[in-house]
């Protein structure tokens, strides 16, 4: 199994100092990269050329742009909540950073190695809305206020299908249990652990993708309104709602909430190319390319998703949620079960 | 049944939508880095006015009619001129746009007798100031006195043929006259 | 083109003038009363024709008269009908009934024709100005108003020499 | 996903009541225009348009110049069917005064027409489907869009606002550059409308955000007055190109198209349609365009324009483009009046939009079409 980094520091302060520069190190540089990336991909979707000035393609574009954020004025409007308003970015930023720490990146070493990691990255995703209603509610912006409601809802009903779409995958691999053997070495095994999730799959050799693709798709679709993108972006809604929860904030406030889009979209993928991708798990390249690789496709295919679809309206995205998904994912489940009982 | 064959039919429609994006994906940009590639700027493309320099003249014609500034709908051109001693041609001494005003409608350019006014190909022009104000006579001055006198070597060989002519005919018609007297 | 019967308002209209579709684009002309304006909008609303536009002239020169000018048609077949309405010259002081209540069309009409004349709607819902500033003090296509006499510096648009200094 | 009735609302100020002034300043205004949205939650009670932000008294300036002199101003009014507005006048003066129009010029005429129309249509496509969040088929629009412009600006010298049309005729000619490209550029429309069609009318997303949203019935239309798509998508074929037929339009051959339902699918269905119209009152026109002189020899400055009322309309890409003229016999109009589609469509809003939720005003006010200058004139 893995080394954590306790094991490799031996000291938790020094673990836990370098564990977070790791990972902001890894949130700033994909953030950096993602934009680009974004811009390049609506760029050649939509036939344009995208950044071309800074640097080679416009490679750098997005460091002059954070150089230009950082330099900015940071507005407090009058009339809003201060302490709500201040606080709202940091409470949207933290816990992305807590969760990226859990993800299995590498075969040998991880950050941690908690056995409940899945129901903790839920767990630090649900807290994201705490955030946006603070910035929402702090903001006195009726655009705001409505983006925070809109994203309140949004964010509550597509945990259920996110969860209820994970759920097979604890299934099979508590099936395999209690005691498990990974390259001669029996461990018990924890449908939660996602350690445990991707050595499984690489070692049976099949991703789960092929044992649950209904499953993926939900999951996929609600990662994407997790994470507010489109066609799920109703609560920034530009052409509605201006910018939705963030419109109030300017300079590296605003800034933070970029990053946090960002970065949730890597721990969503992320953890999505655990749950069904099987992780660090391919040939040849070492297991964080593979890891990497396989979260960026599918970054790629949601901001393929982003600049092909129009938005839906509010009231469709929760009918879609409660009408198609929570059922489709709960006779997923059922079925999984009733088949894993049977064979 | 219908419940799937909708989930069913929606999400190919999202497919074909993707299918599309991809198939633009993979085909040229279609825009210009416009600093850099300038596009071509069509043949009649309207831009702000000046006046031409005819080869035969070698400088402009502006003959100080007012048409233009009577039909121009900003009311953004002046001209002062009129007759210069020894020439017969009127010239105008004052040909002042403002083109902060100026829409580019092409009037003044339709409507010109001597068709003197033309467009320019400046796209890129900008007023820093409420009035921006070009005397479109400017480029002309070094001319001008050249041109007059030019004008008045040529106007006055012009005067002195058509005399000559309006003699020879004079002439030719008392010529004429005179033969009947002549003749019998 | 044939189409439903033309609407006849000889009745209730006081006079009808003069007008040839192929010159001026009116199929039918009136003039009308003030007072006449609402029972007219509600013949045309019966007859299912739209308000197409309304508008209003300053005719304080030559008529001594503000005039309003309504034209009512329908999307079957072309019949337009211009219904001209004298009214007062005075400004403030120059009022007609409102048809809003009949063709919430005139809603906005009428808010403009206030708003660019002065003239005033009874029975209006919600006259205030629309296009200009709430708290302007003008009407704005009064003639007396913005001639361009007044703007300084200004080239006469119809004078037959501006500023000719040639002489 | 059914909306409530209007009638079922009740107009409360009670304290769940809230205003949100969407615009003048907002993404999807369109420019200017500010609705002043009364809502609970995100249902609105009620709507009430606030315009004459963008108002620049285009009337006012018509009573201080002459009649030539308006040219310009004309295809400013409606920046997006400048060529419409701009010939409409001229053809307007011309039938005041009696001008006659050579066929070369008048089939010319009906051919830059149609473009301006068809690139109006393609920039309504653009934006309404940015309206509802589609980034991408906004600038497939507008990469369509500019090759017209591009055609256009070869001809009249300028992209938006032309000043092409002249008492009488044009003010230059067509060649075969243009005709080639203009019949180079239907063939690509044609593929490209493939490409919508599958891309937008297919897209279950786009349905659902449309289908049965903002239905303005028939009998709201007659009674504000709604006239152009909006209209013809409530089931009324009513086209000032048929209904009173003008510039030669009487004699190519084209469809009106209708669609029954009146909400934004069904006006996103007849703009496509009329596209593909306009694509073939195109082809007909370059097909048959005769030789001959484009306008009088000599540029009209100066009209003796008979005493009296007139009004003409055309078919802007909008609707119903009225100008009532007064005139007093000289040179000068003593009044112009603009009735123009979209101040019509626009004031029928709080009536559409009662009961519906913000996303659908986006929507609504995204699929007639507004053009914000043009309502405020």
């Amino acid at each position: 199994m893995p080394r954590t980094f306790l094991d490799i520091f031996g000291n938790p302060l020094l673990a836990l100092g370098a564990g977070i520069g790791g990972v902001m190190t890894v949130l700033s540089l994909n953030t950096l990269f993602c934009i680009w990336f974004e811009r390049k991909v609506s760029a050649w979707i939509q036939r344009r050329m995208g950044p071309m000035e800074v640097g080679f393609h416009g490679t750098l574009q997005t460091v002059a742009d954070m150089i230009k954020l950082l330099g900015k004025q940071l507005i407090t409007p009058r009339g809003v909540d201060k302490p709500l308003y201040h606080l709202a970015p940091l409470m949207v930023f933290a816990p992305v950073v807590a969760a990226a720490s859990l993800l299995p990146f590498s075969k040998t070493v991880v950050l941690t190695n908690i056995n409940i990691g899945l129901v903790l990255i839920f767990m630090f995703g649900g807290f994201a809305v705490i955030g946006i209603f603070m910035a929402g509610w702090g903001s006195n912006n009726k655009y705001a206020l409505l983006g925070a409601m809109r994203s309140i809802a949004q964010n509550i009903s597509y945990e259920i299908p996110l969860i209820l779409s994970a759920l097979p995958i604890v299934l099979l691999i508590s099936a395999k249990g209690p005691m498990y053997e990974i390259e001669g070495e029996m461990i018990a095994i924890n449908g939660m652990n996602l350690a445990h999730i991707t050595a499984v799959q690489a070692d049976t050799g099949v991703w789960f993708v092929l044992l649950q693709p209904v499953a993926m798709l939900i999951f996929f679709i609600a990662i994407l309104a997790e994470t507010n993108r489109a066609p799920f972006d109703i609560p920034e809604a530009e052409s509605e709602l201006v910018a939705g929860f963030h419109t109030e904030y300017s300079g590296m406030r605003f800034g933070l909430f970029f990053f946090a889009e960002y970065s949730n979209m890597l721990i969503g993928s992320m953890l999505a190319t655990v749950l069904f991708f099987g992780g660090w798990d391919g040939p040849i390249l070492p297991g964080p390319v593979w890891f990497f690789l396989k979260a960026y496709l599918l970054i790629f295919a949601m901001m393929w998703i982003r600049w092909t679809f129009p938005r839906l309206r509010f009231d469709q995205l929760m009918t879609f949620c409660w009408g198609a998904l929570i059922p489709l994912s709960i006779v997923n489940l059922l079925v999984t079960a009733f088949l894993i009982k049977v064979l | 049944m219908s419940y799937f064959t909708t989930i069913a039919g929606g999400l190919k429609s999202l497919v074909t939508g993707l299918g599309i994006t991809a198939r633009q994906m993979r085909r040229k940009p279609v825009t210009l880095t416009y600093p850099h590639v300038k596009p071509e700027l069509s043949e009649a493309y309207r831009s702000l006015i000046s006046l031409v320099q005819f080869e035969e003249l070698e400088t402009h014609d502006c003959i100080a009619c007012m048409q233009c500034v009577k039909i121009c709908p900003s009311f953004c051109i002046e001209i002062d001129g009129g007759r210069v001693e020894g020439i017969k041609r009127m010239r105008a001494s004052k040909f002042e746009v403002d083109f902060a005003l100026c829409s580019m409608c092409g009037l003044c350019i339709d409507v010109c007798p001597t068709d003197t006014l033309e467009y320019t190909k400046l796209y890129d022009e900008a007023g820093y100031e409420r009035e921006w104000v070009y005397d479109l006579l400017d480029p002309f001055r070094d001319f001008e006195d050249e041109f007059v006198e030019r004008q008045r070597v040529s106007d006055a060989r012009e005067a002195a043929e058509k005399a000559a002519k309006r003699a020879a005919a004079a002439e030719a018609k008392a010529a004429t006259e005179k033969e009947p007297e002549v003749d019998p | 083109m044939s189409g439903p019967p033309t609407l006849d308002l000889r009745g209730k209209i006081l006079e009808t003038g003069e007008s040839d579709y192929a010159v001026d684009g009116f199929h039918h002309r009136y003039s009308a009363g003030a007072d006449q304006v609402v029972a007219i909008a509600e013949a045309f609303r019966a007859s299912g024709y739209f308000l197409e536009m309304l508008t209003c002239e300053d005719r304080r020169a030559d008529l001594h008269k503000m005039r309003l000018v309504y034209t009512f048609n329908r999307f079957a077949t072309a019949d337009r009908h211009l219904v001209l309405v004298e009214l007062a010259p005075e400004i403030p002081g120059a009022e007609a009934p409102s048809i809003a209540h009949v063709l919430p069309a005139a809603d906005w009409y009428e808010r403009e024709v206030f708003d660019m004349y002065g003239v005033r709607f009874s029975g209006h819902p919600n006259l205030k100005r629309i296009l200009l500033p709430d708290d302007v003090d003008f009407h704005a296509l009064l003639k007396d108003f913005g001639r361009i006499e007044d703007a300084p510096d200004a080239a006469q648009p119809n004078s037959e020499s501006p500023r000719d200094t040639s002489e | 996903m059914n909306q409530s009735a209007p009638d079922t609302l009740e107009r409360a100020s009670d304290d769940e009541t809230y205003y949100l002034n969407m615009g003048p300043q907002h993404p999807s205004m369109h420019g200017v225009l500010r609705l002043l949205l009364h809502l609970r939650g995100e249902k609105i009670l009620d709507c009430e348009p606030v315009i004459g932000y963008a108002h620049r008294a285009h009337e006012k300036m018509a009573e201080n110049r002459s009649y030539i002199m308006f040219i310009p101003n004309t295809s400013r009014v409606d920046y997006l069917s400048g060529m419409i507005y701009n010939i409409g006048f001229c053809q307007a003066i011309e039938k005041m005064v009696g001008i006659e129009v050579p066929a070369r010029a008048e089939v010319i005429r009906v051919i830059v027409c149609e473009l301006n129309r068809i690139q109006s249509h393609l920039l309504w496509l653009g934006t309404f489907m940015l309206d509802l969040g589609g980034v991408t088929p906004f600038l497939y629009c507008f990469d369509d869009r500019e090759e017209i412009l591009t055609i256009l600006d070869r001809v009249t010298g300028s992209r938006l606002t032309y000043a092409y049309g002249r008492f009488g005729g044009v003010t230059m000619d067509v060649d075969d550059v243009f005709i080639e490209q203009s019949r180079a550029f239907l063939v690509r429309l044609r593929e490209r409308f493939l490409m919508y069609h599958a891309l937008i009318r297919e897209n279950v997303i786009f349905q659902e955000r449309c289908r049965g949203v903002g239905v303005i019935s028939e009998e709201i239309a007659l009674k504000y007055g709604v006239t152009g798509p909006s209209l013809r998508a409530s089931g009324v074929e009513y086209d000032v190109r048929r209904a009173e037929p003008y510039g030669g339009y009487e004699r190519f051959d084209f469809e009106i198209p209708t669609e029954k339902a009146g909400d934004c699918l069904a006006r996103f269905d007849v703009r496509v349609r009329e596209m593909e119209q306009s694509c073939r009152i195109i082809e007909q026109g370059l097909t048959a365009l005769p030789d001959g002189p484009i306008g009088p020899k000599k540029l009209i400055k100066k009209l003796k324009p008979p005493k009296g009322e007139f009004y003409f309309a055309v078919e802007s890409a909008r609707g119903h483009f009225g100008m009532y003229i007064l005139s007093d016999g000289s040179d000068t109009p003593a009044k112009i009046k603009l009735r123009t589609p979209s101040f019509s469509s626009l004031s029928s809003m709080p009536d559409v939009l009662r009961g519906t939720m913000v996303a659908d005003t986006i929507a609504i006010v995204g699929s007639i079409d507004l053009v914000i200058p043009e309502i405020d004139r």
